[in-house]
């Protein structure tokens, strides 16, 4: 794989946002190959833990993904989801860490063309970040 | 307005006869308190309940040899406490109790809790120490004089929050000239006042608050700018975050004292997070080198999704770090704004859900829209 | 005190002197190099000093350029060595051949995790140094400059300094002392910028044989240099047991020497023998309902808070102390400088001595508790039958 | 044993529910659909009120229960010829077109459009985008696989006897020009209509100028518009381009002439305004209304919510739309009688639901009558809007009379609870 | 044991291959050696394909199974099935997603061939950590607990109960009927052909599947769908309390409405003016057929309030037009001289007969008046006088007699009872459907129905619709002789790491985790959780953990990922 190709990981949850990238497929949408998606049932499920450690692994980027807040498929669990996003990025800002790193997008089963978008121009701000340094980085 | 009744005495002797004569009278079966425990001035708290025992206690001994919340949770972990006891708890501590009884871990029931306008807490490793007792006495004089004290805790330095939230019995001794001649006990709660006229003083009306108070607040504030930029971090936080946690051992005493790492096993010390030896050769591949233990940053940052946004800032980390890592401020400057986001003052209500168990509709509304 | 475990006692003759023009660390490290370079190792675990800091941590090392920051002999011991080589190689196969440069009592805490199945040997191979003692942690945190320099000394010097950590004082195991598991030795007591490797295992042979040494060089000056140290030590060792002794046997006198506690469990987090993810007398384990520690409390007037920590002690004693290697990582990392690391290294060596067993000083040697000899402790038994069987086996 | 055999017609929200609940029972259910896909309006709708959830998020599981479901027997593109017997031992007799693609070997890889022929309009998408003769109504239709249009195939309809691009594309040689229409005899014990409901037609209204001006919009088509599967992507991009500046959205277009309220275009019209509000912060949107009709609890809270956004609400009297010279002009008196005009650059009528083309046909087969304004008659012998004149034909949905989702729903569960409390 | 690994890459006829080297994916994953067959295959959803799927899996003996196809959505659920024939547990199955989210999103063959093989290596990674899992059947009890004993609990009991079905209606006061009893005339423009809702009584108390309990409360509910048990409290007006414990398979709330009290607003006037009355007295006076003013006299003009409370709770109760027109109705058809005078808001017709029914007042001669409110009700003379306001202006009108019709409120018991079942109200007060769209009578709680009022303002029919609704969900869900299957991937709490903060229990929405005191941990009801995780990422524990979507299962995908 060529090297500027930054290394996204998305959690998607199944419903919805899966859905939305199948459907994107389907509609042979392009979407660059840095977006790895690991299907969770519910963007509640993502433990915060998941996108430290992706991150601290060397993970360029992560993608969080869920249904539209009101949509969710287990009625609330994107509004916990949100919460945890919110607690990771404050965390990051406040110990000037690459907040941009991390990212949560809601993505409807429908919206292939909005899950196109938001992994392109996300690869694209990656993609200016550079290399995350963990990646190189011995003393973690 | 509280009922505020003003002693005649010492601060430190009028609060322990205080507490002396409620256990005498059996309006409480016990005190857990700070107590002497040899000659070398070791104090360590203890639920004292015959009187003779109480007369090592030292309840404003400036010392926190353990989080007060953290034991009170668990004295109460399996219930409520059946005969009535009194605590005497520093506003963090009492914080911090809330925060655990709001997670189970502990029950306000039946204890009368005793706190102090709080000029701070020594550092530990100074307790037992040969200059102990000139340390204490310039600690008072400070008290007195509503200075911030250097050789308190760094985060007592520069904590704003000294003032007791939900105490039943504040002691008042921030910018009180005269501590060794007089100090005012102030009744908060309905609870507290029927133990009021245990307290041989006279009443009068008074407010907690004063000029020196706020003249206090201030200075702390502004230590607190200061503490908070020292572990400022540079464009790439991650090599600044690297050095501050770099001498880290891994023993992990911080989370074992810090009142809100509550769990019986802390994950980070759980089988999940070891690391894999199969990826050993592609880590070392990659990077060429590797710290062993690894998973330092984890673990901090990890614990900070956990606890931070509860953080009383008690200070207990830094405290027991063996290779004074300012763990404490650390985590009191990513609480505070954590806190600041989800609008959450912990230690302020029992009944006030934690941010991780909770949400509101309404709030962060653009996240995930973009 | 070395009249025991005669078996594991071994005695080598003959090593490789290399001269250290550039200096002993230097050399050391060039050893290394050339063994990376030569393919004898994938990766060696060494202590080094992390950059812009005065940090020091273990590092498994690669790549040649990241020696600038290695330092075979630093100044503190910050993880003990033995936890940090079980950290890497317990979960799994290990498909790398690696390198652990560690102070003689981190080998043996290594052997020790070996025998509990938390360290796998297949690949690793031990190499042990001559260790000049290390300083305090926390008094190195507070003036590293300072106490760098100190230490710089006390190596060279080879004296045993109030600045040392008590552990390392009183160490008498800080060489090739009634052995050591290690496959390989390196020698520093020898004449002064000399470099001396000595193999102890097959293993160690045959990597001083692919690094095209021969062991040619006689030991013996390193050795008269060691015996001088020893006795020092030993001397120390016995005075301060014997002090230690009658503080504890004064009444409460172990109670008063850990009043100070705070159930932090550093001890225990950073002793390399307490490999367990959660130890069983963590006081969470223990809990009653508040009217039971009322109860309590009445009893003797007053509860301490927090609880159970003489529990934890001495139930952590019972679970390690056979093991104990003395490597004071435990009194380093108290908070409230309980000198608990001698109080363990005291107990340590009577029981041991009881057990006629030297932790970490033989690979296939079984754990005391793991195993037992038919006519041991028959004295606690019958003392009658006990007396025959001596008899019989003077016969 | 009764017969445990159902029939539903109409596979829009109403019929899915219905079949679904009939079939996690254990019972046998026969959907019947006229369209080649499954899930009726609402799968043309971006969002519904009040909640502005996404309909295919909500449906889309719904619909693969539908086709995985061991009990549902799917019949796609047919038409019920017949229906005899009473409660319990109905006879019906469903006619099948052919679909000349084989979905069991037809995996929906959309191979076979490109090479197709022949373009035409996508009535799926009002006409607003245009669809080949072998094709799915739109991305994300389910069953994902194609259709093949035989009027307008050249093979079928004979123009081009040999064209076989479509089938040559194929990877999985799902095509096949052969099949033949079918017709299906089944025995039910009970029916179930939820044939829904078509749009008032604006075009009999002239004083509503749609089709003089490009930038008239029916209510159906502005929810394909705004859908991200339609024919923009979700873009508001109107037909005679230009930036939205201003909005006009006309409630009540055919209240008077069909004589009843619809009772969810005020919703929808201002989930419109809603939607417009996002894509085009800056638009001023004129919501023209004359009894607002907001019934649910939540409602009126939505209501409120867009005023405080600045839409503007105004309840007319008399109104009417000019598009002349390329712009558009709404003309309204308001209810005390006071003459105004507005020229928005677009324009959005909010039009009523009527019954369904195919009922007046439907209700003869099954002997059941339509009332007054065209729905089925049901009778409240018992309270229950969903029985029909005859015992064992439930009427559901909007084919009942015009209603939003959520009633919808209820009817469809409570068709089969009738059902199922009949049969237990 | 060992484990079998076999990785099967689906063509998908030409799907995959036109983007994605087959060859080159089958020759890197052979080179695993946790692996122990690879093979590609045209079609594997075929028939053919699964018929092949079958034989390797008993020729190969194998243990795991990867399939690198299409989505899950497609066929998780085929391949599953065929591991399960072939005598495997289903779950120790990966599905790899390598044609929608790979073959046709990466246009590079290049760039999409390594992706492909990066997925399939983290299928392969994450089947190692997979745990056979169980289906669990569960005993149902199939009766139903109908709380209210209104119109729509009523239709409920008797749309449900059957030979093999016992229905236990439970109503708080004396006697059934609710509100829809008081009533003079049901349906207004439905003309009298009326089974009246004392008739639907006597079938109920006739039936003797359903028991009826008067008086009667529900004072405990506990369980999940098939298995509630609940304690009912009866107190007699005369006569003693007793307590009944009852086993349920489902429960229906069907506790109804309270009418908002007019006294909240003065500017109705109610009770201040003996003659201003509220639209339920008023059917009161229908019903006694006595039409008459506090002095006795016949009424020469009536004025209609309509939307009295509509402003002040936020909601338009939807009804209140309907029967204020119903009683104009009654007035022009029984007293054609007196006048009679409609004040409204909006005319909320939303049904198709609606409109036609208004229309018909109209030509009775009642005369209808747009308002935006009431300012004012005062006494003038032995008149009423009303000042309202229309778009800043305001008016005044005369009239012997006022009807206020108010709006629909919450009943008392409703929070009370949302307590005991933890279940959700809304913005009004009102219960909370599980969707207020597509699940319209469900809760979060499975088994948990509710109907008519209670979820907010209704009319009769669709009460009864809902009703309906109710018996369809529990007829279909609940079968005698059949068990239930609960979800199979669910969360699972490690007991020895729980220290019962409770965290999870406040993240649930489906009251699926409760506390244990005893032990002092928190315990998942597999029967009730859906397994959505969230509890899992709220854990500091680490202590729950969501079968089939582990940790460590998903930190493979994670590692691969990056590799």
């Amino acid at each position: 794989m060529n090297n500027n190709m930054p290394n996204i990981i998305g959690f998607l949850c199944n419903w919805c946002s899966y859905t939305g990238a199948d459907l994107a497929g389907t509609s042979r949408m392009k979407i660059p190959p840095s977006l790895k998606t690991i299907r969770v049932m519910c963007s509640g499920r993502i433990d915060p833990l998941f996108v430290l450690k992706s991150f601290l692994k060397g993970a360029d980027g992560v993608m969080m993904m869920g249904c539209h807040p009101g949509d969710c498929h287990y009625q609330k669990g994107n509004y916990n989801a949100r919460r945890r996003y919110v607690m990771m990025n404050k965390i990051f800002e406040t110990l000037g860490l690459e907040k941009d790193r991390i990212g949560l997008w809601w993505v409807s089963a429908s919206e292939a063309n909005r899950f196109a978008k938001v992994t392109n121009e996300y690869t694209e701000k990656v993609k200016k970040l550079g290399s995350n340094p963990t990646k190189k980085e011995i003393f973690l | 307005m509280a009922k505020a009744i003003r002693i005649k005495n010492n601060v430190e002797e009028g609060l322990f006869e205080f507490l002396k004569s409620l256990l005498e009278k059996e309006k409480i079966k016990g005190v857990f308190t700070l107590k002497k425990m040899d000659e070398e001035g070791a104090a360590s708290y203890s639920l004292i309940t015959s009187v003779d025992e109480f007369k090592n206690a030292v309840p404003l001994f400036p010392y926190m040899p353990v989080n007060a919340g953290k034991e009170l949770s668990n004295f109460t972990l399996l219930g409520k406490t059946e005969e009535p006891i009194a605590a005497v708890l520093r506003p963090c501590e009492l914080r911090a109790f809330v925060e655990l009884a709001k997670r189970a871990q502990g029950d306000f029931e039946n204890i009368l809790t005793v706190s102090l306008s709080c000029g701070g807490v020594l550092d530990l490793n100074t307790m037992g120490e040969k200059n102990q007792e000139d340390l204490i006495s310039k600690y008072w004089d400070s008290v007195k004089k509503a200075e911030v004290s250097p050789n308190t805790r760094e985060t007592c330095q520069f904590c704003e929050n000294f003032l007791p939230l939900n105490a039943d019995i504040t002691v008042a001794t921030v910018g009180n000239k005269d501590l060794d001649k007089e100090f005012t006990l102030f009744f908060n709660t309905p609870n507290a006042e029927e133990f009021a006229k245990e307290a041989s003083g006279s009443s009068v009306s008074a407010e907690i608050e004063s000029n020196e108070i706020n003249e206090f607040k201030k200075k702390r504030e502004e230590l607190k700018e200061k503490y908070f930029k020292e572990t400022e971090t540079d464009e790439n936080g991650l090599k600044s975050l690297i050095n501050i946690f770099a001498p880290c051992l891994g023993c992990h005493g911080c989370s074992h004292v810090c009142p809100i790492c509550y769990c019986t096993l802390c994950e980070f010390d759980s089988k999940t997070h070891e690391y894999p030896t199969p990826s050993l050769s592609s880590d070392l591949q990659k990077k060429g080198g590797l710290k062993v233990p690894s998973g330092n940053l984890l673990f901090h940052l990890g614990r900070m999704t956990h606890m931070a946004v509860s953080c009383v800032s008690c200070g207990m980390c830094s405290d027991v770090c063996p290779v004074n890592i300012p763990v404490a401020t650390v985590f009191s400057k990513v609480g505070a704004s954590l806190q600041k986001e989800f609008d959450y003052f912990p230690g302020k209500d029992v009944e006030e859900p934690a941010p991780q168990g909770t949400y509101k509709e309404d709030e962060f509304t653009k996240i995930g829209e973009q | 005190m070395n009249n025991n475990q005669k078996e594991t006692k071994i005695n080598p003759e003959k090593g490789k002197a290399l001269s250290s023009s550039k200096g002993i660390r230097e050399e050391i490290l060039n050893i290394f190099k050339k063994a990376l370079a030569d393919d004898i190792f994938d990766a060696v675990m060494i202590p080094a000093k992390v950059p812009n800091t005065d940090a020091y941590s273990w590092i498994l090392l690669q790549d040649e350029s990241l020696f600038e920051m290695a330092d075979p002999l630093p100044p503190v011991m910050a993880v003990q060595g033995g936890r940090a080589l079980s950290s890497f190689s317990k979960n799994g196969e290990l498909d790398l051949k690696i390198a652990a440069l560690m102070r003689p009592c981190e080998i043996r805490a290594a052997v020790e995790l070996f025998k509990l199945h938390q360290i796998n040997l297949n690949h690793i191979t031990l190499i042990s140094i001559d260790c000049p003692g290390a300083t305090p942690l926390t008094d190195y945190m507070n003036d590293p400059k300072k106490l760098a320099e100190t230490y710089k000394k006390i190596s060279e010097k080879w004296e045993v300094s109030e600045s040392l950590r008590p552990a390392c004082q009183n160490c008498h195991r800080f060489s090739l002392i009634d052995g050591t598991a290690a496959d390989l030795h390196i020698g520093l007591l020898g004449k002064n910028d000399k470099v001396t490797l000595i193999p102890i295992s097959s293993k160690g042979n045959e990597i001083l044989e692919k690094l095209g040494y021969e062991p040619t060089d006689s030991l013996e000056e390193w050795k008269s240099n060691r015996e001088k140290l020893l006795k020092e030590k030993i001397k120390n060792r016995e005075k301060f047991i014997k002090e230690w002794q009658e503080k504890i046997n004064k009444t409460d006198g172990f109670f008063n020497e850990l009043n100070k506690c705070i159930n932090c469990h550093n001890c225990m987090n950073a002793c390399p023998i307490c490999y367990c993810q959660q130890c069983y007398f963590d006081s969470q384990n223990i809990t009653f309902k508040p009217e039971t520690y009322l109860q309590k409390s009445k009893e003797k007037g007053a509860l301490r808070f927090p609880l159970n920590t003489m529990l934890f002690h001495i139930g952590r004693m019972s679970h390690m102390v056979l093991s104990c290697v003395s490597c004071g990582a435990c009194e380093d990392a108290c908070p409230v400088s309980i000198p608990v690391g001698r109080l363990f290294s005291m107990v340590g060596d009577q029981t041991q001595k009881e057990f006629d067993y030297i932790p970490g000083m033989n690979r296939e040697e079984p754990l005391p508790l793991q195993d037992f000899k038919e006519e041991e402790f028959c004295e606690v038994e019958t003392p009658n039958e006990c007396e025959e069987k001596v008899t019989e086996e003077a016969k | 044993m009764k017969n445990q055999n159902v029939l539903v017609i109409g596979s829009g929200v109403a019929g899915i529910e219905a079949s679904l609940t009939l079939a996690d029972a254990g019972l046998n259910v026969h959907l019947v659909e006229k369209d080649s896909l499954i899930g009726g309006q609402t799968i043309k709708f971006e969002e519904v009120y009040p909640n502005m959830e996404c309909a295919t998020c909500m449906l889309a599981p719904k619909q693969q229960e539908v086709l995985q479901h061991d009990n549902i027997n799917l019949y796609l593109l047919s038409k019920v010829k017949k229906v005899e017997g009473s409660v319990g031992k109905f006879k019906a007799q469903i006619d099948k077109k052919a679909r000349y693609v084989s979905l069991v070997n037809c995996i929906g890889c959309g191979a076979c459009y490109d090479p197709c022929p022949v373009s035409l309009d996508n009535v799926f998408e009002e006409g607003m985008s245009q669809k080949k003769a072998i094709y799915v109504a739109c991305p994300g239709a389910l069953p994902n696989a194609p259709v093949i249009d035989p009027e307008n195939c050249v093979r079928l309809n004979g123009k081009k006897k040999d064209c076989n691009a479509c089938e040559e594309a194929c990877g999985f040689d799902a095509i096949d020009f052969t099949e033949k229409d079918k017709t299906i005899d089944l025995d039910v014990s009970a029916i179930i209509v939820a044939t829904g409901f078509d749009q008032f037609d604006v075009k009999s209204l002239p004083e509503f100028g749609y089709g003089k001006h490009p930038n008239i919009y029916t209510a159906m088509e502005f929810e394909r518009l705004y859908a991200q599967n339609g024919p923009t992507g979700g873009e508001l991009t109107l037909r005679e381009e230009k930036p939205i500046k201003s909005v006009g959205i006309i409630h009540c277009v055919g209240r008077k002439e069909e004589g009843y309220c619809s009772g969810v275009c005020c919703m929808y019209s201002m989930k419109f305004a809603h939607f417009i509000k996002d894509k085009a912060p800056k638009a001023e949107i004129r919501e023209f209304h004359t009894d607002l009709c907001i019934p649910g609890k939540s409602h009126q809270k939505f209501y409120e919510d867009l005023a405080k956004e600045k839409v503007n609400f105004i309840r007319y009297k008399e109104i009417d739309v000019k598009g002349k010279n390329g712009s558009l002009e709404v003309n309204y008196t308001n209810n005390n009688g006071k003459k105004n005009s507005f020229k928005p650059d677009m324009v959005i009528l909010s039009s009523a639901m009527i019954s369904s083309a195919g009922t007046k046909d439907l209700a003869k087969k099954l002997g059941i009558s339509q009332d007054s304004m065209g729905f089925f008659t049901t009778q409240n012998e018992n309270l229950s809007p969903i029985d029909s004149e005859k015992e064992g034909v439930f009427v559901i949905g909007c084919a009942e009379g015009p209603k939003d989702i959520s009633d919808s729903v209820s009817q469809a569960e409570a068709a089969a609870g009738r059902v199922l409390s009949i049969l237990q | 044991m060992n484990k079998n690994i076999g990785v099967y890459v689906c063509e998908c006829g030409p799907n995959i291959p036109e983007r994605i080297d087959i060859d080159k994916v089958v020759n890197e994953i052979s080179s695993m050696d946790e692996v122990k067959t690879v093979k590609k295959y045209s079609l594997m959803c075929s028939n053919d394909g699964k018929k092949f799927l079958k034989q390797e899996i008993e020729k190969e003996e194998l243990t795991h199974v990867v399939v690198a196809a299409c989505s899950p959505k497609d066929h998780e659920n085929t391949f599953m099935k065929v591991c399960e024939e072939a005598g495997m547990n289903p779950y120790l199955f990966q599905i790899v997603n390598i044609r929608e989210q790979c073959a046709w999103m990466i246009p590079d063959k290049e760039e999409a061939t390594s992706k492909a093989i990066q997925y399939i290596q983290a299928g392969i990674h994450r089947v190692l950590f997979h745990e056979p899992l169980e289906k669990k059947e569960l005993e149902i009890n199939v009766d139903a607990l109908v709380i209210g004993g209104g119109i729509s609990g009523i239709e409920a009991s008797l749309s449900l109960a059957g030979p093999k079905r016992k229905v236990h209606l439970v109503e708080k006061t004396d006697s059934l009927g609710g509100m829809a009893g008081k009533l003079s005339q049901i349906l207004p423009h439905q003309g009298s052909k009326i089974k009246s809702v004392k008739e639907k009584i006597e079938q109920a108390k006739n039936n003797e599947n359903i028991n009826i309990s008067t008086s009667s409360e529900v004072k405990e509910i506990r369980g999940f769908l098939g298995n509630f048990e609940a304690v009912i409290k009866s107190t007699p007006e005369n006569g003693e309390e007793k307590e009944q414990e009852i086993k349920t398979g489902a429960v229906i709330l069907a506790t109804g409405f309270d009418l908002f009290d007019l006294k909240e607003n003065p500017a109705y006037g109610y009770e201040k003016n003996e003659n201003i009355v509220s639209a339920l007295e008023f059917e009161d006076m229908i019903n006694s057929e006595k039409i008459v003013l506090k002095n006795g006299k016949k009424p020469k003009s009536v004025a209609l309030i309509h939307c009295a409370g509509r402003k002040e709770k936020g909601y338009c109760s939807k009804v209140c037009c309907l029967y204020n027109l119903k009683f104009a109705h009654y007035l022009k058809d029984n007293f054609p001289d007196i006048d009679v005078k409609e004040l409204y808001m909006d005319l909320c017709l939303p049904h198709k007969q609606d409109q036609s029914y208004f229309d018909q007042a109209k030509e009775k001669g009642v005369e209808f008046i747009r308002m935006d409110e009431v300012v004012k009700t005062k006494s003038s003379g032995d008149q009423v006088e009303i000042e309202y306001k229309d778009n800043d202006k305001t008016d005044k009108l005369k009239a012997d007699m006022v009807v206020v019709a108010p709006a629909m409120v919450p009943s008392k018991d409703t929070s009370h009872l949302a307590e005991l079942l933890n279940l959700p109200l809304d913005k009004s007060g009102f219960f909370k459907e599980l969707h207020e769209m597509l699940d319209p009578v469900a809760t979060p709680m499975e088994g948990v129905y509710i109907t008519g009022c209670a979820l907010g303002p209704k009319n009769i029919p669709e009460s009864m619709t809902q009703s309906h609704a109710t018996s369809g969900k529990i007829l279909s869900s609940l079968i005698p002789g059949r068990k239930i299957v609960p979800e199979v991937k669910v969360s699972k709490i490690k007991e020895e790491l729980c220290t019962g903060c409770q965290t999870c229990l406040s993240v649930c929405f489906y009251g699926a985790i409760s506390y244990d005191p005893f032990k002092g941990v928190s315990v998942v009801n597999e029967a009730i959780c859906r397994g959505c995780g969230n509890c899992v990422g709220s854990c500091p524990s680490g202590a729950i953990h969501s079968k089939h979507f582990t940790y460590t299962q998903l930190y493979q995908e994670v590692l691969d990922a990056l590799r």
